[in-house]
Formats: structure tokens, C-alpha cells, sequence
């Protein structure tokens, strides 16, 4: 047998095979993540369309107003990804502490869509609706997709920001880098890429 | 540690038009629901409008584009894969609807 | 482009005694983790199965000390019907979550697969260690459920609703036993979530110079693919358990339907449809049964070239093999569902792929047994559970080519047909493969070498007893015996009892060969012979370094692979087999 | 080693398919119109599946007999390589996949996509924490409504009907067993009133799982009188193995005067 042909001392790009993708190992994480987590929104997504087909007599309950509501929620959500781009952006060009600044502005943005979304929530409860229960008299399933979609998004939310302050104040330290902050932005991204269904699916498809 | 090309990636201006785009399209989406087209006509709609947004924001907000394209290529055609393959629990529900009973 | 980050590295080896072996971030320590966890819920299994087939072959005999573990599930020592459904849903899901999931993907992966592919640990070792954690407390709160007060949970290891969702008035162990079991699986679908993420940006990401995605050895091929899928389908498990989590415990009623009727009494329930929760949780089970089934491919095609001294036919194949049945998987889960109630024209959708299916998998066994043909076979334990795997890999494929046509399932579903199609597959095929694994990688993760008279011992016992087992269940499957009864005394299936005494006698024995095993992996751990680091002269990269490996795998060392994974018998006289890391270039066909 | 190997596994294999092959134990005798089809479905399997579990467990028995640790004998690789094996494989398996369920669906779609025959026996089927219970709909032909709120097991309202008021409900004959004509087709709807069960019949040779929520239709044609168990096969709780109930098959004018005789009182 053969001694093998040893390398030492030399950095990671001389020993390793590339990675076929050709981006970090976390950041290649997190895309896995997003996809599996894609996936668990799309078999809950897919249990509601189940029930919704299987339903004859489906509730319509959103007013004009919680639509309007749902709009703004999602301007909001929107613009939060483009403070997240323009975080990403400053921290492209060394620039921490604008970078922390855009960051804590998605955080705000984040924090607001929550209280938006609670506070609908609110309202609905106060109407009598619950998980399992509908106040019209129509099938209870229609509380218990409508809790269970958005509330499996709202937790993603609050995840995300409380991710997003974990990352800028770790980078603003400089104990994290461009590409953590890189990462948390890919994660908001999806979720906000995630509401993109919701609403339309959720909110338009159930307006009066 | 940037290894996103920063020449390449979209510069802030372009991403505000993006969000902007976004936000015509969420327009058009509750233009649409309240035109009364039918439910599945709506849903069609929505369906599609929903996909091309989830595409920009993958396209242009997460990079991908900028990416190596077999990154593309692995996760869209296995998430959109599994996506149409769970929708073979559909025809079911159809048929639940269909059988039914209202008492047990 | 710049380089990907070192992501290894973070962590030196740890002092104290619980970094180092308790909460360690290390993949070997990990992976033993995993296995020791296996072993602990092989053991419960295999005992569950024992008093499972007491209660089959003889149903009023009296099992000692069972009355003092449940009093009310065997009072005066006498299983009663219900306590015999829960045993058999806890031998189940112990089997298959925390045996079939953990020990030939996640231990033997979280050891080797950073090895073989020539890294210094996984990508994420911090979500490495939560991975087993995350893994363990279900583990916990699976074992939690079969002494709550109410009774174990007793639905199957498929927890169908509405018995599985409308909670306590289903009767007895639908109470809080099975909240807990959904809670546990829940719970483990994160941490098998975590630990696919790790597999897969390891695999890709931290590949040493030279060791393309074609000279990885198909082992890691074997955790590669299986690692996508579990990623997919514990992903969609998730959701189906928090759902029917909710309907136990929140009210609503994903999974039950209006106006069911239970002592007289209304439930409250309506809207859902029982049917949902079997897309969902099958959505997920087709794959899972691949996930327990494709590392046992690797393994047996990295350990049998190594036994065979020869390099296996067509490795490319035996990867498009096992890529193409990780993709067919999710093709065909409404095979479980063709009586279901489901929409009988999805049936045939449903059984087109899932004959397809048989297609790579006959690929696969044809190219073993032309890997065997004209070999130098040294029959160890370990190759010879390698062959064992083809037999009786063979023999649980075919009876699933009888259930994958619906005309034939009409007869055959939820008969001991099934049964014994599954354990064949599984408790065998897997096992199997589990047992290969561990003869041929024991002398690396322990350094000592394994008994091989007592190894052979095992590997015979056991072999011609779950033939006895579990072939004789095809007959009762044929005779109409169906699955899941606690008794057959008073029907149709009482001239079947005799088979069924048969075939518990047989279990017993086979039962007692696994002793042997479990004495000879504790006795070789501390009194086995030293072991050699390549003792099977075999040329993966985990023979390269010391047994057990250092810290970080390679003693500081980056290996350089030159060669692919199964160099062996290139030329008999002066190179019987090249290590994938030998410097000098040989003639490659 | 390898020799023994090769000796046991022959052994196995052998012994296996001789138990099959002598139909030691096997499918009870077929009643049923399409049991003759799923049996022959099923031999056509077994034949084929047969040969293919024989030739390669003795394939595989052969080559450990005789592919030992021998020093003497050069390594050998399969003639032609992979690819041949693979090409084989493919127009083997893919013929018999094929045929096997061009066959098999057709006898799938005559059970369960097709509609029962006009004029079909009507029976609807109760199935509950474990029992089966039956209901003709009586000279009427028409079955009363059922009221969940009503069941009460107790004093044998199964279905939950109000005879005061439904004229429908009064002559509907509700019995445990499932009693039918030789010769004529049945037509059941099913309803589970609790958990899944499931319609099992081996004679018959089908199954059909009964959902709640739903009604399940599901038809045969009995060909032989005799009387045989009716077995729950899906997992409905404890006392899932005991839930059960019969199938009498009768000539039609037995048959005809059991009916009357339960619908007189
Ligand atoms: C490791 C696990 C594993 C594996 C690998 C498989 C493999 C297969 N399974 Fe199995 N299956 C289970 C685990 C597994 N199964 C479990 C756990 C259940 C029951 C769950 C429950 O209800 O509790 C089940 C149930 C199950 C059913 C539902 C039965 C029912 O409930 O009514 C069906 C139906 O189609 C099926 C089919 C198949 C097929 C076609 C394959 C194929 O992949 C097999 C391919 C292999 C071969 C075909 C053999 C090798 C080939 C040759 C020797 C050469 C030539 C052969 C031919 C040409 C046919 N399986
Ligand atoms: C991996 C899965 C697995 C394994 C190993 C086993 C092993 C055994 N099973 Fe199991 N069984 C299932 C999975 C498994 N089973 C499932 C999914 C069901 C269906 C439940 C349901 O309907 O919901 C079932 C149901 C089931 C039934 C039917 C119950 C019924 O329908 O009423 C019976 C009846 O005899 C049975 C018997 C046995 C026996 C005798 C053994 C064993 O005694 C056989 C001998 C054991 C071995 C050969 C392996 C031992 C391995 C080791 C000792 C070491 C491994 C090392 C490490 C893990 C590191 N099982
Ligand atoms: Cu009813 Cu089992
Ligand atoms: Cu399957």
C-alpha cells in the first residue's frame, strides 16, 4: 500500500472538490431549508385545498376591510425585503453600521406586519371565530385553515425577526459577516415569498 | 466573503421597481377577486399571478439568478416536482365531496 | 467567485466529559449516539415482538412481570386485545422511526459519511448535535406515551384518523398516549430534518481534491439520495402531525368528519375527511420505507465489492438505480390507500410507477449478483449478511409487485401478506444491511475487531430463522389471515393457529440469536482483538486513517483522492486493490 | 462458507415455493362473479413471480457455492458488463409490467369504476365499534332517513331512524347479517358510523374500506350458497378483531321468503 498523498497546510479551495453550487456550505443550507420548509407549507396549503374541495358550502367572510388590510400587510412585507436587499447591500460595501441600520428597519417592518396580522387576528376572535368554530354557521374548517396557514406563517415571521436582531447585533459586533446577513435576508425573502401565496389563496379567495 | 458578484446583483433602484411590480400584481389580485369570475377562474388566476411573483422574488430578491445554475436547477424542479405530485390528492377530494353524506 | 468558506473547523477537539461525549459537536461521536439509540429501541422492539407472538400463538397464556408493567393492559398477567394493538404500535414506530431512520442513515451517515468523503466533521455540527437531541426527546416522549395513565396508544404505527383524532371516546390509548405519540413524531421529523440538511451540504460541500461526485463510494451515494428524500418527506409529515395534534387537543377536525357517532353520542367533529390524513401521512411513508432502505443499498454495494474483491458492475448504474427510486418514491404512495375508499382511478395512476419501481430495483439485484459471479467471495459476516440482504431483498420485492397491482390488493391489503412483505424488506432487507455495516465498520469505530466465529453464529441463526418467520406469513396472508387481530380463536382463521405457533416458535429463536449479536458488539467493544486500520483491505477513505479515526478524522492531514471508490482485484499479483488515496496512476477501465 | 450459503438458500427457496406450489395453505374456494378473474390475476403473478424468486435466490445460490475465497482462480467479470443485464431487466420487467396491468386494470376498473347492474339487491351497510349492520329497504324500496342524534344501540336503532315520522324508515328490515340472492348482483352502500372499518369477504375476494362521512358503493355477484364470516380488516380499536358478521348466500326463493318473513313483523 501506498502512503496517499497528503496536503497540509494549504487553504480550503486547494483541498476541497468545488461544490457544485459554488456558494457557501450556509448559505447551500439554507436554500435546503427553504425548500423543505416550502414543502410543509405546501402540504398544509394542499390540506386546505383538500377540505376547500371537499366542502360544498366554503365561507367567504373577509370584508372589504381585512382585504385592505391584507394589502397593506403585504406592502408592508414587501418593502421589508427591500430594506433587507439594501441591508444586504450596505454590508456589501462595508458599510456595518448602515447595514445594522436597514436591518433594524426590516425588523420594524416585521414587527408591524405582526401587529397587523394580530390584530386582525383579534378581531376575528372577537367575531367568534375560532379554530373550531364559525360564527356564520358554515363549515368550522374555514377557522381552522385560516388559523393554522397564517399562524404557521406568523411564527415564521416573529422566527425571522428575532433571527434578523440576532444577526445584526452579532454584526455589528463583527463577530458575524456579509454572508450571515446574506442568509437571514434569504430566509425573510421566503417568507415573504410564502405570503405571496397566502394572501391570494387565503385572504382573495375567501372575500365576500 | 461576497461571492454574489456585487456588479452583477440588481442595484437598489431596480429592486424598488421590483417591489413595485409586486405590488401592481397584488393589485391586479384583488382587482380580479372582486370582478365575480367564477371560483376556479379566479383561483387560475391567482395561481398564476402567485407563481410569477414567487418567481421574481426568487429570481431577483434571492439571488438566484446570479447564482450557478445548477442551483436553479436543483431546487426548483424538485420543489415544483413535489408541488404537482401532492396534487394527486386532489381528485380525491372531488370525490369526497362527491360521496358525501351529511349524516355519518 | 470566491472560495466557500472553511465551514469545518469550528470547534477543537472538546476537555471536558460532556463536550466530548454527551453534548458533543463531533459526527463519530454523533453517529455512535445514534446507534446506541438504535440499539436501545431495537431491543424494546424486538421484546415487543416476542410478547406480540406469545399473544398470537397461544392467546390466554400468562406472561410473567407483564401485569406489573401494566396492570391494566395485562391484568393478571393475560394480554388483553388492546394492550396487544399497542404493543404492536410501539414495536412499529420504534422499528421504523427509531431503528430503520436512525441507525443506517443517521449513525452510520453521521460516522462515516464526513469520513468518506474526506471531511474533517459535517457541515453544521451544531445542528448535528441538535439533530440527535431533537431525536432523543421523541424518543423520550415516544417511551413517555406507553405508561401514560390511559393506555398506550393502540391506531398502528399509521395512526389512522378518526381513531387517531377524535381523542379519548375512541377507547382505550386514544387518550393522552396518542397525543404523545403524534407529539413525538412531530418532534422527530425536525430532528431527521436537521440532520438531511447536514448530509446533503456535507456531501456536496465538503468533498476532499479528487473526490468527485463520481468516485464517492456508493455508501455515500446510498445517504446522499436518502437525505434529499428525508428532506422531502419528513418536511410533509410535519405539518399532518401538527394537524392532527390540533384535532386532539384544539377542537378543530382536519381528519374527522361530521356526524360520527361514538356510545350513542355525537361528536362535535365535522368537515374533514379521514382520507386526508392518509394522503398526507403516506405522502410521507412511501418515501420513509425507501429512506430505511436506501443507505442498506449503499452498504451492501460498498461492503460487497470489498468482500468480493472486485469492482461492483456498473457503479453508475447502481447510483441511477438509487436515484431513480428516490424519485419514483414520491410517485406512489397511494398504493397503501387502493381499497382506501380513495378514487379507484388514481388507483391504477398509483400502481403504474409503483411497478416501475421494480424495474431499478431488479437493475440493482441483477448487477449484485454479477458483481458475485466470478468472485473471490470471502465469506465474513459481514459478506455473508451482504448476500443474505439479496435474498431476502429479493423475496419482500416480489410479494410488493402482488400488492402494487390493485386487482391483487383487493385480496391481499391488510392481510399478513403485507406483513410479511414489509418485514422481508425491512426487518430483514435493512436489518440486514444494518448488520453488514456494523461487522464491516466495527473495527473502525471501536477499533477491535468483532467476533467472526459468533458473527457467523448470528449471521446463520438468523438467516434461516426469518425465513421460518416471516415466509409462513405469506401462506396466512394467502388464506385470507388478516393483520392487526389480537385473536383468531373464535372465526374463520382458527386452523391457522397451528401456523401462527409456528411461526412464534421460530421468533423466539430468532429473537435469541440477536442475543448473540448484542453480547458480541459489548464483548468486543472492551475484550475484541486490536484492530488493523484496514483490516478488510478494503480502499474507501475511512480506511486510511487509524481505527478508531482521530479527532478530526485525518490527524491534520487532507487527503487527495485519486481513484474510485471499489479498486479491488486489478491486477491479482502485484495490486490486489488501490486505496482511493494512492498517488500512482493505474489503468482504469 | 460460501458452499453452505448456497446449499441453504437452495433449501429455502426450494421449500418456499413447495408450499405454494402444493397449495398447502390457500385462498378459500371463490364465490363471487370476478373471483375466477382475481384468481387468475393472482396465478398469472405467481407463475411469473415464481420463476423470477427460483431462478434468482438459485442464481444467487450458485454463485456463493461457487465463487468462493479460491487463491487459485482468477477474478472474472460478467460477460458484456453491466449493459446487457440492464437492457435485460428493463424489457423483462417492463413486458411484464405491462401485461400484468393491462390485465389487472380492467378486472380493477369491472369491480370498482363500474356502476352496479339496474336492478341490483340495495343493501345499506352500518359498520360501528364492532359490528356490521344491515338494511334492506323493504317492500317500499326505499331506505327512511338517517338521524345521528338518534342512534342508540341500546334498543337497536342503528341507523338513527325516526319511523314515527318517516314512512320511508317503518318497513326498512335492519338485520346483522348480510343476507342475499345467488346469482343476483348487490349493491351496498356503506357507512361507517365511527371509525374506518372495512368490508372484507375473502370468498368474495374484495375489500373495500367504509370512511366515515362517506357512503361507499360497492357491488358483487355471489355464485355459491353457503354462509361465510364478513371481517373488519381495518384498525378500529380494541375489539377490532372481533368485529364481524356473516354473508348467507340462498337461492332466490329462500332468499325471497327470508325477506318477507323479516319484514313481517
Ligand atoms: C424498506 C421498506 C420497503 C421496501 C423497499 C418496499 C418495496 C416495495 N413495496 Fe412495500 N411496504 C413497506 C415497506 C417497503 N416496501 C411497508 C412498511 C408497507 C406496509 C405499511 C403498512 O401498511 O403498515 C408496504 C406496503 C406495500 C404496499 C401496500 C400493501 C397494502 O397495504 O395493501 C404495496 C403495494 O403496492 C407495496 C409495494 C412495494 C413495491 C412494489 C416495492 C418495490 O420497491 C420492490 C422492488 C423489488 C423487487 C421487485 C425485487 C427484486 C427484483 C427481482 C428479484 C427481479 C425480478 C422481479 C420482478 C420482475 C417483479 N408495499
Ligand atoms: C424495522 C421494522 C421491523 C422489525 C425489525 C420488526 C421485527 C419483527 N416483527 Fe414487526 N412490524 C413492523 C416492523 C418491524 N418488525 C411494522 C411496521 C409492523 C406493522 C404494525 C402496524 O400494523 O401498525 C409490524 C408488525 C408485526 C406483526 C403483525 C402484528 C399484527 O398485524 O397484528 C408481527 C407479528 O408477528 C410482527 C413480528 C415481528 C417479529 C417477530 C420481529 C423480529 O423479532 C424479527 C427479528 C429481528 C431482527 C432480525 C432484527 C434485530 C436487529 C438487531 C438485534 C440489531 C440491529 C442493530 C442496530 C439497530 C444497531 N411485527
Ligand atoms: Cu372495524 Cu376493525
Ligand atoms: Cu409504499
Amino acid at each position: 500500500m501506498n502512503e496517499p498523498e497528503v496536503a497540509v497546510g494549504i487553504d480550503h479551495e486547494t483541498w476541497n472538490e468545488e461544490s457544485p453550487y459554488r456558494i457557501p456550505s450556509r448559505k447551500l443550507g439554507m436554500w435546503l431549508f427553504i425548500l423543505s420548509d416550502a414543502v410543509t407549507f405546501a402540504a398544509i396549503l394542499y390540506a386546505y385545498a383538500f377540505v376547500r374541495l371537499a366542502t360544498a358550502n366554503w365561507t367567504r367572510p373577509f370584508e372589504v376591510s381585512s382585504i385592505v388590510n391584507g394589502v397593506v400587510m403585504t406592502t408592508v412585507l414587501l418593502v421589508s425585503s427591500v430594506t433587507t436587499l439594501a441591508a444586504l447591500d450596505a454590508a456589501k460595501h462595508n458599510q456595518r453600521s448602515r447595514s445594522v441600520t436597514w436591518l433594524g428597519v426590516t425588523m420594524l417592518l416585521g414587527m408591524l406586519f405582526a401587529a397587523l396580522h394580530i390584530r386582525e387576528w383579534i378581531k376575528m376572535i372577537d367575531k367568534g371565530w375560532r379554530l373550531f368554530q364559525n360564527p356564520t354557521g358554515g363549515p368550522v374548517l374555514f377557522g381552522s385553515t385560516f388559523f393554522c396557514i397564517t399562524g404557521l406563517h406568523l411564527m415564521h415571521i416573529i422566527a425571522g425577526v428575532v433571527a434578523i436582531a440576532v444577526v445584526a447585533i452579532k454584526y455589528s459586533r463583527g463577530s458575524l459577516d456579509t454572508g450571515h446577513v446574506e442568509s437571514v435576508g434569504l430566509y425573510w425573502h421566503f417568507v415573504d415569498l410564502v405570503w405571496m401565496f397566502v394572501f391570494p389563496l387565503v385572504y382573495l379567495m375567501n372575500a365576500k | 466573503m461576497d461571492n454574489t458578484g456585487t456588479s452583477r446583483v440588481l442595484g437598489m433602484k431596480a429592486n424598488l421597481l421590483l417591489c413595485f411590480v409586486l405590488l401592481c400584481i397584488v393589485g391586479i389580485e384583488v382587482f380580479l377577486t372582486y370582478r365575480h369570475l367564477s371560483t376556479e377562474t379566479l383561483l387560475a388566476f391567482l395561481l398564476v399571478l402567485a407563481f410569477f411573483e414567487a418567481a421574481i422574488a426568487v429570481t431577483y430578491f434571492m439571488h438566484l439568478k446570479y447564482e450557478s445554475p445548477n442551483l436553479a436547477w436543483s431546487l426548483i424542479p424538485a420543489l415544483i416536482f413535489v408541488l404537482f405530485m401532492m396534487g394527486n390528492m386532489l381528485p380525491d377530494a372531488m370525490r369526497v365531496l362527491n360521496l358525501r353524506v351529511i349524516h355519518w | 467567485m470566491s472560495s466557500p468558506e472553511p465551514a469545518v473547523h469550528h470547534h477543537g477537539p472538546p476537555q471536558s466529559f460532556i463536550r466530548k461525549y454527551i453534548f458533543s459537536l463531533d459526527h463519530k461521536v454523533i453517529g455512535k449516539q445514534y446507534y446506541g439509540l438504535a440499539l436501545i429501541a431495537v431491543l424494546a422492539g424486538l421484546i415487543l415482538s416476542w410478547l406480540m407472538r406469545i399473544h398470537l400463538g397461544w392467546q390466554a397464556a400468562a406472561i410473567p412481570l407483564l401485569g406489573k408493567l401494566s396492570p391494566t393492559g395485562a391484568p393478571g398477567n393475560v394480554m388483553t386485545p388492546d394492550y396487544y394493538l399497542s404493543l404492536m404500535t410501539m414495536h412499529a414506530t420504534l422499528m421504523i422511526f427509531f431503528v430503520l431512520t436512525t441507525a443506517p442513515f443517521a449513525a452510520f451517515g453521521n460516522y462515516l459519511l464526513p469520513i468518506q468523503v474526506g471531511a474533517e466533521d459535517m457541515a453544521f455540527p451544531r445542528f448535528n448535535m441538535m439533530s440527535f437531541w431533537v431525536t432523543f426527546v421523541a424518543f423520550v416522549v415516544l417511551i413517555l406515551s406507553f405508561f401514560v395513565g390511559d393506555g398506550p396508544p393502540l391506531a398502528g404505527w399509521t395512526s389512522y384518523a378518526p381513531l387517531s383524532s377524535v381523542g379519548g371516546v375512541a377507547g382505550p390509548g386514544q387518550g393522552t398516549g396518542q397525543t404523545l405519540w403524534a407529539v413525538s413524531i412531530a418532534i422527530f421529523c425536525i430532528g431527521q430534518l436537521l440532520g438531511s440538511l447536514n448530509f446533503i451540504t456535507t456531501t456536496l460541500d465538503l468533498r476532499t481534491k479528487g473526490m468527485s461526485l463520481a468516485r464517492m463510494p456508493l455508501s455515500t451515494w446510498g445517504w446522499f439520495v436518502t437525505s434529499v428524500i428525508a428532506l422531502l418527506a419528513f418536511a410533509a409529515l410535519l405539518p399532518a402531525c401538527v394537524l392532527l395534534i390540533l384535532d386532539r387537543t384544539a377542537g378543530t377536525s382536519f381528519f374527522s368528519s361530521a356526524g360520527l357517532v361514538v356510545n350513542d353520542q355525537v361528536l362535535p367533529h365535522s368537515g374533514g375527511s379521514p382520507l386526508l390524513w392518509q394522503h398526507l401521512f403516506w405522502f410521507f411513508g412511501h418515501p420513509e420505507v425507501y429512506i430505511a432502505i436506501l443507505p442498506g443499498f449503499g452498504i451492501i454495494s460498498t461492503v460487497l465489492p470489498a468482500f468480493a474483491r472486485k469492482r461492483i458492475l456498473s457503479s453508475r448504474a447502481v447510483i441511477g438505480c438509487m436515484v431513480s427510486i428516490g424519485f419514483l418514491s414520491y410517485m406512489v404512495w397511494g398504493h397503501h390507500m387502493f381499497v382506501s375508499g380513495m378514487n379507484p382511478f388514481s388507483a391504477v395512476l398509483f400502481s403504474l410507477p409503483t411497478l416501475i419501481i421494480t424495474i431499478p430495483a431488479t437493475i440493482m439485484v441483477l448487477l449484485w449478483l454479477g458483481t458475485l459471479y466470478g468472485a473471490r467471495m470471502r465469506y465474513t459476516a459481514s459478506a455473508l449478511f451482504s448476500v443474505g440482504f439479496i435474498s431476502v431483498f429479493i423475496t419482500g420485492g416480489l410479494s410488493g409487485f402482488f400488492l402494487a397491482q390493485p386487482s391483487l390488493d383487493t385480496y391481499l391489503h391488510a392481510t399478513y401478506f403485507v406483513v410479511a412483505h414489509f418485514h422481508f424488506v425491512m426487518a430483514l432487507a435493512a436489518m440486514f444491511g444494518i448488520f453488514a455495516g456494523t461487522y464491516f465498520w466495527f473495527p473502525k469505530m471501536f477499533g477491535r475487531m468483532m467476533n467472526e466465529t459468533l458473527g457467523k453464529w448470528h449471521f446463520w441463526l438468523t438467516f434461516i430463522g426469518v425465513y421460518c418467520v416471516f415466509m409462513p406469513m405469506h401462506y396466512l396472508g394467502l388464506a385470507g389471515n388478516v393483520r392487526r387481530y389480537a385473536a383468531f380463536t373464535d372465526n374463520y382463521l382458527a386452523p391457522l393457529i397451528p401456523l401462527h405457533r409456528f411461526i412464534s416458535i421460530s421468533a423466539f429463536f430468532v429473537g435469541a440469536a440477536q442475543l448473540i449479536f448484542f453480547f458480541n458488539l459489548f464483548w468486543s467493544r472492551f475484550w475484541g482483538a486490536k484492530a488493523t486500520d484496514n483490516p478488510w483491505e478494503a480502499t474507501t477513505l475511512e480506511w486510511s486513517t487509524t481505527s478508531p479515526p482521530p479527532f478530526d478524522n485525518f490527524g491534520g492531514r487532507h487527503l487527495v483522492v485519486y481513484h474510485g471508490p471499489e479498486e479491488y482485484g486489478v491486477d491479482s499479483d502485484t495490486l490486489e486493490y488501490v486505496m482511493q488515496t494512492a498517488p500512482e496512476q493505474i489503468k482504469t477501465t | 462458507m460460501g458452499k453452505l450459503f448456497g446449499v441453504v438458500l437452495a433449501i429455502i427457496t426450494v421449500v418456499s415455493a413447495g408450499f405454494i406450489v402444493a397449495h398447502v395453505w390457500w385462498m378459500p374456494v371463490d364465490i363471487s362473479t370476478i373471483g375466477p378473474r382475481i384468481d387468475r390475476q393472482l396465478d398469472e403473478t405467481m407463475l411469473a413471480t415464481g420463476v423470477l424468486f427460483l431462478s434468482s435466490q438459485l442464481i444467487l445460490a450458485a454463485f456463493a457455492w461457487k465463487f468462493g475465497d479460491d487463491k487459485e482462480r482468477k477474478i472474472k467479470y460478467f460477460p458484456g458488463g453491466g449493459g446487457p443485464l440492464i437492457v435485460f431487466a428493463i424489457i423483462l420487467v417492463g413486458m411484464e409490467i405491462l401485461v400484468l396491468s393491462f390485465v389487472g386494470s380492467k378486472v380493477w376498473a369491472s369491480i370498482y369504476m363500474t356502476p352496479p347492474e339496474q336492478g341490483s339487491l340495495q343493501v345499506d351497510v352500518a359498520a360501528e365499534q364492532f359490528a356490521f349492520n344491515f338494511r334492506y329497504p323493504g317492500p317500499d324500496g326505499k331506505f327512511g332517513t338517517v338521524h345521528p342524534e338518534r342512534v342508540r344501540d341500546g334498543n337497536g336503532n342503528f341507523f338513527g331512524l325516526d319511523p314515527e315520522n318517516d314512512v320511508d324508515a317503518r318497513d326498512d328490515v335492519i338485520v346483522g347479517t348480510l343476507t342475499v340472492p345467488l346469482g343476483q348482483p348487490v349493491a351496498l352502500t356503506m357507512h361507517s358510523k365511527d371509525m374506518i372499518h372495512s368490508f372484507y369477504v375473502p370468498e368474495l375476494r374484495i375489500q373495500q374500506d367504509i370512511v366515515p362521512g362517506l357512503t361507499i358503493p360497492l357491488h358483487f355477484t355471489a355464485t355459491k350458497v353457503g354462509k361465510f364470516e364478513i371481517v373488519c380488516t381495518q384498525l378500529c380499536g380494541l375489539g377490532h378483531y372481533s368485529m364481524r358478521s356473516f354473508l348467507e348466500v340462498l337461492p332466490q326463493d329462500q332468499f325471497d321468503q327470508w325477506l318477507k318473513s323479516q319484514s313481517g313483523d
